[in-house]
């Protein structure tokens, strides 16, 4: 394990920098997080929550795929792919680190999906143990431990110090990169904040949320229990949930008319939207019931019943925070499954 | 995919001196959908429509380019160009590469290169073009004249005679409206009676005309063409069929204390009534307000007396429903009322009286047999005092009064001053006026006679304030161009009222959905190109509801307003332009944006059942364009947020291509 | 005049009855106005969807000048009030988004006035000039 | 606090239940914390006394609901509405989108509800419980010892603080005292970005319509949004479009959508309450409302059923596009 004194993080930002782009959260006018990517004189915030999750750095809202250019009757196929950059995604959160396993196993699966695959190679995550979770935080739900967050570097931050332990060949590659602004040490301090951490995950409001009741084989179980109705009845029909949510990976292919061309390009779908996976017959999900149906059947019952019944929720808690109407996940995990482990 | 031909037309050196046209022609080949591209000396001429027509047949052409002169020029020639090749004649589209590219460029490379643009563009629209077939709607040969006054009776006269039935629907108990209630007319001094009656006579006779005396318009629907109108034939307790007009129920009836509406309230009628002797139809009408048999059956003495046997207590207003091709409003003016202008004491004093009311004081079948009396004492008034513009011409802010010159009231003073300088020269005649305004054939001369023969005193200014006093009205006054204050003791003062439309013009305008201007004067179809038509088509406007004209303009108007009654009538059909808007049901969601927006009132909403996902079903209300009366301007088609609302033959979609072809 | 400046693109949306008329009476009259206006008929001012407006911009266009009869004039009587407000409305909104607000207008031209059209076009060109390449509506994607 | 307690509604309802009235309630319902508040229909008095609830964090405007709601129960839907909801409930019925026939509306006063991020800014995160019962808001959280006391005003929306009116425009029953339409500074941070330059408004407008992540929950909750089908959402329109790709996408679909809902909006704010990147999209909206009072004359879009839109109507006297900014740059 490598520390180094905060005073230094811009120094380690600026050395990490010289070879990677390097994104961390900063602080937005509107007084969220988001991440942007290091310059000169970027402010790390330190935050752990962010409305977009890190996952845009490996499945971005909108990727162009290709393009063709039309000139009179002619067409032209330009492949639009290119051997992507390295880069550093600082400071995510454990749930959101574990987000990228479930979109892993989506993406890197045959046939394995290239655009994914080459982000995901070049990119190097250091995530950074969660010291404050929010009243909409449930990772542990999904067996996660904020204090000891997966990634290629895990880091632990207090008042004055940062902690880097490496997990991965990546992770040891850039923590060798900034060896001379960090010095070794021992856990003694990362031990106490893990159990500092662990104190608090024993207060968290929905520190009893369960997944008892559903995974994989779940299906004729709940698709037709009565409670969906009431639980959809609100439902907007907009994106919100499924675009702040870490592990949602559905999309839509278009073509978008430049006038010159056609860029064929991929963006994020929602299976909230009455659009989404129509077809020449029409679409499978007809109401917003189904459609709302869907979202939490997807994560709680259809994904784990294909992954080894890993759950497709890592509890980050940004929709409970941002759905418009405040219809979540954890309400529908309680009024579906039961209420306490 | 469609198959485009272009043609290119040099238009001789007019465009070929300009623009490359073989190379346009060779640039257009390679648009998407183009199949044929080729250029000619003269694309208009037989030879060049021959060319298009061969190349339809050949290359199976589905549209066509025709890169030319404006289509404001030539677009009907090629559209028949390809209807007579079997093409749908909107299918074409023309690139105005003369008027808007070589004649006002000098360069030919960049004329050249416009003119490809423009080219793209119009074959980018084609390419979204779909076959449209004007509508047809067939033709009801009745016309419904809204008002019995001079314009309803000329109109209907004129529609009668060209050989089509025409309905009258008048409110009051006659035709006439009212002309027959003037004395002499200006500036010829003939009898209103004598050149109104002999019309009324004509329209009772007119086999073609039916009257509705007595009755309102209360329901309008359908379009032009196709109007379904209801008329409610008020109840007159008078069998109109049986009844003679002898009078003898007049003189009998017991209640005679009711004030005579066609004298302006200034003598009495007696509860059955006929407004006056020329009515047409001279028919009695029993006044529910004032009969005792009706109110509290208590009397009945007309029903005894009337040896025809027409009255009849029980009678009920009567719906009639009638089909009419083509609707005109005639309904007239009134004198505004004079309740706000208090200070020239015309509800303090009976000798203050109105323009309307000197009419009927100096009718010979008025309240005074045609004596010029004063409304009070009965005396000869040795003093009158004219005022001008009362509530005309005053300003926007004001509280009372039009903004508007009423237009007849300076002949018409100018009339009564002359008029009473005749018959009683001892009388002093004031006028106190703003401008007088006389510009109409005979107008001015007549108003220099009142002045100069009949030494009638105009001064300019206005009057301040009346106040009776004894049996004299203190007038008091400015004069503008001695720069002095007047006092006049006056016997008479006459205030030359404001007209205003009837109050029955804005309802029917509702239901006609024809636009009103905010004095609710009807609005033209256009102001100087469509003056006697209403923007929603089969709509026509006769007379004063229109805005203030005298006899002899309204006359006109009226058999404008036939003429063109009688141009729309004569057709058996109605063909549509095919450029109209369109709503998708399934979108729309019935929010009335687009019928505010429409000046034609063709948009109507239907509740229409539709399936919902979950297999309910859901009753929305949706928008429906009649395509008979859209003219195709599109208003609609942005009002509408979610785009149901669509133009034929100028789609969104098919302006976006144009705007991408323009900017690419 | 520069050699060098920059030649905008310029969509001009013209109604049928007045300012279409008005641009060919322009061409009769040999009135000179620059190639880089590019005119598209509609029926009346009032058919132009704010979203075309944008659709230029997004497209390339520098500029956008919306012609239509004078207020009391139109064809339809009440088509141009609609678009005076709306244009009005719409104008004022780019303006608040920081979209420079020469590069919109709204002109009356009647069939009539082909000198007018000319003018009007060699004015409104000139402007968008000036202004340079459309930068805060442009949508990268469409550039060349 | 509110001034209508959640006892007061609760009786209201369960009364106009139980005498037939009424067949469902439409209302807010608790959530896990004192804050996440959900619509809600209530068909019975066990559902209301299970999960119904008033408090400073109802918020969400009902209205929109009606649409797709009234008529789909058997007899009429008792709605509970704020003042700045009944503008909306107007707006609906001008624009024919429910069956007021259907509809038993019950108007309730409002203190102004509270903004959960001004919450947060002020107490922290991890918030435990809120206490809304007193005149102060006491807040609890994970991170602090004792509760923390917060002024109700310190934590109100923005909407609420500009409030325009206390003033029920519609309901067939009021609960509480009528207040008054009120004279608000709501344009003057509208006023404030027009006195920009150019330039420092184009940069503002940047970074803050960047963050639009296009899921739609402003549209989705806006209650002048109520297209069958959104142009957005339609591949035929030509403006059809997911993401926001690039930052004129992001442009597009705010001024059209802000175009679409003017002279319609009725500023009741939903669109900036959801935005989950906190874009003060009102001040679009608010942008158009306050040129058309000006340009136009005054107008309340809601304020009576069946007044005609601004932009659906005209006067021959109106000033030209052009005008606007010789007017704005003279009153500079």
């Amino acid at each position: 394990m490598r520390k180094c004194s905060l005073d230094k993080i811009d120094l380690v930002f600026a050395q990490i920098a010289k070879n990677a782009a390097l994104y961390l959260p900063v602080d937005q006018t509107d007084g969220s997080a988001a991440y942007k990517k290091w310059e000169e004189g970027t402010v790390w915030s330190g935050a752990l929550n962010t409305v977009r999750s890190p996952k845009d750095f490996f499945f971005p809202q909108t990727e162009d795929l290709m393009r063709f250019k039309t000139e009179g009757k002619n067409i032209e196929i330009i492949d639009t792919r290119t051997e992507g950059e390295d880069f550093v995604v600082f400071g995510v959160r454990a749930c959101d680190v574990k987000s990228f396993d479930i979109l892993d196993r989506v993406f890197l699966s045959e046939p394995v999906d290239s655009f994914y695959a080459n982000r995901r190679a070049h990119g190097v995550i250091v995530s950074l143990a969660c010291t404050r979770p929010s009243e909409t935080c449930f990772c542990k739900t999904f067996g996660i431990d904020p204090a000891e967050p997966a990634g290629d570097i895990t880091a632990w931050k207090t008042e004055t110090e940062i902690f880097f332990r490496a997990n991965t060949e990546k992770g040891e590659q850039l923590l060798s990169k900034i060896a001379a602004l960090t010095e070794d040490s021992d856990d003694a301090v990362v031990k106490a904040q893990k159990e500092q951490i662990g104190k608090i995950m024993d207060k968290l409001p929905l520190k009893n949320v369960t997944t008892d009741g559903f995974g994989g084989g779940k299906t004729d179980e709940l698709f037709n229990r009565p409670e969906w109705d009431e639980l959809s009845q609100s439902c907007l029909g907009c994106g919100t949930c499924t675009f702040v949510c870490p592990t949602c990976q559905c999309y839509d292919i278009k073509d978008f008319n430049t006038g010159n061309g056609v860029i064929r390009y991929r963006c994020w779908d929602s299976c909230m939207y009455s659009e989404f996976t129509r077809m020449a017959h029409g679409n499978n999900r007809l109401t917003q019931k189904e459609r709302f149906r869907q979202r939490f059947m997807h994560k709680l019952v259809y994904y784990p019943e294909n992954n080894d019944g890993l759950f497709s929720c890592v509890g980050c808690g940004r929709c409970l925070a941002k759905c418009p109407i405040s219809m979540n996940i954890v309400k529908v995990m309680k009024k579906i499954g039961g209420e306490t482990k | 995919m469609q198959r485009i031909g272009v043609f290119v037309c040099w238009c001789g050196s007019n465009i070929a001196g300009t623009v490359d046209v073989k190379a346009v022609a060779e640039a257009l080949k390679n648009e998407p959908g183009v199949v044929f591209s080729t250029d000619y000396q003269y694309m208009c001429s037989q030879a060049g429509q021959d060319m298009i027509k061969e190349a339809v047949k050949e290359h199976n052409l589905t549209g066509i380019v025709v890169c030319s002169c404006s289509p404001r020029m030539h677009e009907a020639t090629f559209r028949k160009t390809a209807a007579a090749a079997g093409l749908n004649p909107y299918m074409v589209e023309i690139a105005n590469i003369r008027e808007q590219c070589s004649w006002v460029h000098k360069d030919m490379m960049t004329g050249t290169e416009k003119a490809v643009i423009l080219g793209k563009a119009a074959v980018a629209k084609v390419n979204l073009n779909t076959p449209l077939t004007p509508g047809e709607s067939p033709v009801t040969k009745r016309a419904l004249v809204i008002g019995g006054g001079i314009a309803g009776i000329q109109t209907a006269l004129d529609i009668a005679d060209a050989g089509f039935p025409v309905d009258i629907v008048e409110k009051k108990p006659t035709i006439g409206g009212k002309m027959a209630q003037l004395d002499k007319t200006f500036p010829t001094l003939d009898c209103a009676a004598c050149i109104l009656t002999p019309k009324m006579v004509d329209v009772a006779q007119n086999e073609n005309i039916r009257i509705f005396s007595y009755s309102e318009v209360t329901e309008v629907s359908g379009f032009v063409g196709n109007f379904d109108v209801t008329i409610k034939k008020k109840a007159r307790y008078v069998k109109e069929d049986v009844c003679t007009g002898c009078g003898a129920c007049l003189e009998k009836c017991p209640m005679k204390k009711v004030p005579n509406e066609f004298n302006l309230g200034m003598d009495n009628r007696s509860a059955i009534y006929i407004p006056f002797a020329q009515a047409v139809p001279k028919v009695a009408t029993i006044d529910p307000n004032a009969c005792n048999m009706l109110k509290n059956g208590k009397c009945g003495v007309c029903a005894k007396v009337c040896a025809a046997g027409a009255i009849d207590y029980t009678q009920k207003d009567e719906f009639i429903q009638e089909k009419y091709g083509a609707i005109v409003v005639a309904t007239g003016f009134n004198p505004i009322s004079m309740d706000k202008f208090d200070e020239f004491a015309y509800s303090q004093s009976k000798d203050v009286i109105t323009s309307l009311e000197f009419e009927r004081l100096t009718n010979a079948a008025g309240p005074s047999a045609g004596k010029l009396l004063r409304p009070s004492d009965g005396k000869h008034p040795h003093t009158i005092v004219f005022v001008q513009c009362v509530g005309s011409r005053c300003d926007a802010c004001a509280e009372k009064g039009k903004e508007y010159c009423s237009k007849i009231c300076c002949m018409y003073t100018a009339k009564h001053a002359m008029l009473t300088r005749d018959k009683y020269p001892d009388t002093e005649v004031y006028v106190f006026y703003i401008d007088v305004r006389t510009p109409g054939k005979n107008f001015d001369e007549f108003y220099r006679r009142a002045v100069e023969e009949y030494g009638v005193k105009y001064i300019k200014g206005m009057v301040g304030k009346v106040t009776p006093e004894g049996d004299k009205l203190k007038v008091q006054a400015s004069d503008l161009i001695a720069n002095k204050q007047l006092h006049i003791d006056a016997d008479l003062v006459v205030l030359a009222a404001a007209i205003e439309p009837d109050q029955s013009a804005r309802p029917l305008a509702t239901m006609l959905t024809a636009s009103m201007d905010t004095n609710d004067f009807f609005t033209e179809a256009h102001p100087k190109l469509r003056p006697v038509e209403s923007p929603t088509a089969g709509v026509f406007l006769s007379g004063a509801c229109q805005g203030p004209k005298d006899i002899p303009e309204t006359v006109s108007q009226a058999g404008a307003a036939a003429s063109k009654v009688i141009g729309l009538l004569a057709k058996d059909k109605l063909t549509g332009n095919p450029c109209v808007a369109g709503s998708n049901e399934l979108m729309c969601n019935g929010c009335s944006s687009c019928a505010n927006v429409c000046p034609y009132g063709a948009i109507s909403y239907e509740e229409k059942e539709f399936r919902m996902p979950d297999r309910t079903t859901k009753v929305r209300r949706v928008a429906v364009v009649n395509p008979a009366v859209c003219q195709g301007c599109g208003a609609c088609t942005v009002a509408c947020p979610s785009g149901a609302m669509d133009l034929k033959g100028f789609a969104n979609s098919q302006i976006m291509a144009e705007v991408d072809a323009i900017c690419k | 005049m520069q050699v060098n400046e920059y030649k905008p693109l310029i969509v001009a949306f013209c109604c049928n009855w007045c300012s279409y008329a008005g641009a060919d009476l322009a061409g009769n009259n040999r009135l000179a106005y620059p190639a880089e206006v590019k005119i598209i008929r509609v029926p009346c001012s009032c058919r132009v969807n704010p979203m075309f407006i944008l659709r230029a911009f997004q497209r390339g266009a520098d500029g956008v000048i919306i012609c239509g009869c004078h207020p009391g004039d139109c064809h339809y009587t009440s088509g141009n009030y609609y678009t005076r407000r709306r244009m009005a409305a719409l104008f004022s909104m780019l303006d608040y988004l920081g979209i420079e607000k020469e590069r919109t207008r709204v002109e009356w031209v009647s069939a009539a006035e082909g000198a007018k059209f000319a003018a009007t076009m060699n004015d409104f060109v000139q402007t968008v000039a000036a202004l340079g390449e459309n930068k805060r509506l442009e949508d990268l994607r469409c550039k060349k | 606090m509110q001034k209508v307690t959640r006892e007061q509604l609760l009786n209201k309802a369960s009364e106009l239940l139980s005498n037939g009235t009424v067949s469902c309630v439409l209302g807010w319902a608790a959530g896990e914390f004192d804050y996440d508040v959900t619509p809600k229909m209530f068909n019975c008095v066990e559902e209301l006394n299970a999960g119904f609830v008033f408090n400073d964090f109802c918020g969400a405007n009902v209205s929109k609901y009606l649409v797709a709601r009234a008529g789909k129960c058997e007899g009429k839907i008792l709605v509970f509405l704020k003042p700045c909801d009944t503008y909306s409930f107007n707006q609906l019925l001008t624009e024919h989108r429910f069956d007021r026939e259907k509809v038993y509306a019950v108007g309730i006063p409002c203190e102004g509800m509270a903004d959960i991020a001004k919450v947060k800014a002020v107490c922290g995160d991890g918030i435990s419980s809120i206490d809304t019962t007193g005149e102060d808001m006491k807040v609890t959280t994970l991170y602090a010892d004792a509760p923390v006391s917060v002024a109700a005003a310190d934590v109100l929306a923005e909407r609420c603080i500009n409030c325009k009116s206390k003033k029920h425009v519609a309901y067939d029953e009021l609960m509480g005292e009528e207040g008054d339409v009120i004279d608000s500074a709501r344009f003057d941070e509208v006023a404030r970005l027009e006195a920009m330059s150019p330039d420092e408004r184009f940069a503002f407008w940047q970074n803050e319509l960047s963050r639009c992540i296009r899921c739609n929950a402003c549209r989705d909750a806006c209650p002048a949004c109520t297209c069958e089908k959104c142009v957005f959402d339609n591949p035929n329109s030509g403006v059809e479009n997911k993401s926001p790709a690039n930052s004129f996408e992001e442009k597009l679909f705010h001024i059209i959508r802000a175009f679409h809902v003017a002279g319609r909006c009725t500023d009741c704010g939903e669109c900036s309450r959801v935005c989950p990147q906190n874009i003060p999209l009102h001040l679009l909206n608010r942008k158009f409302i306050k040129d058309i009072n000006e340009f136009y004359g005054d107008y309340q879009a809601g304020a009576e059923v069946g007044s005609r839109a601004p932009l659906v109507n005209y006067t021959t006297e109106d000033l030209e596009p052009g005008e606007v900014f010789d007017r704005r740059d003279n009153n500079a």
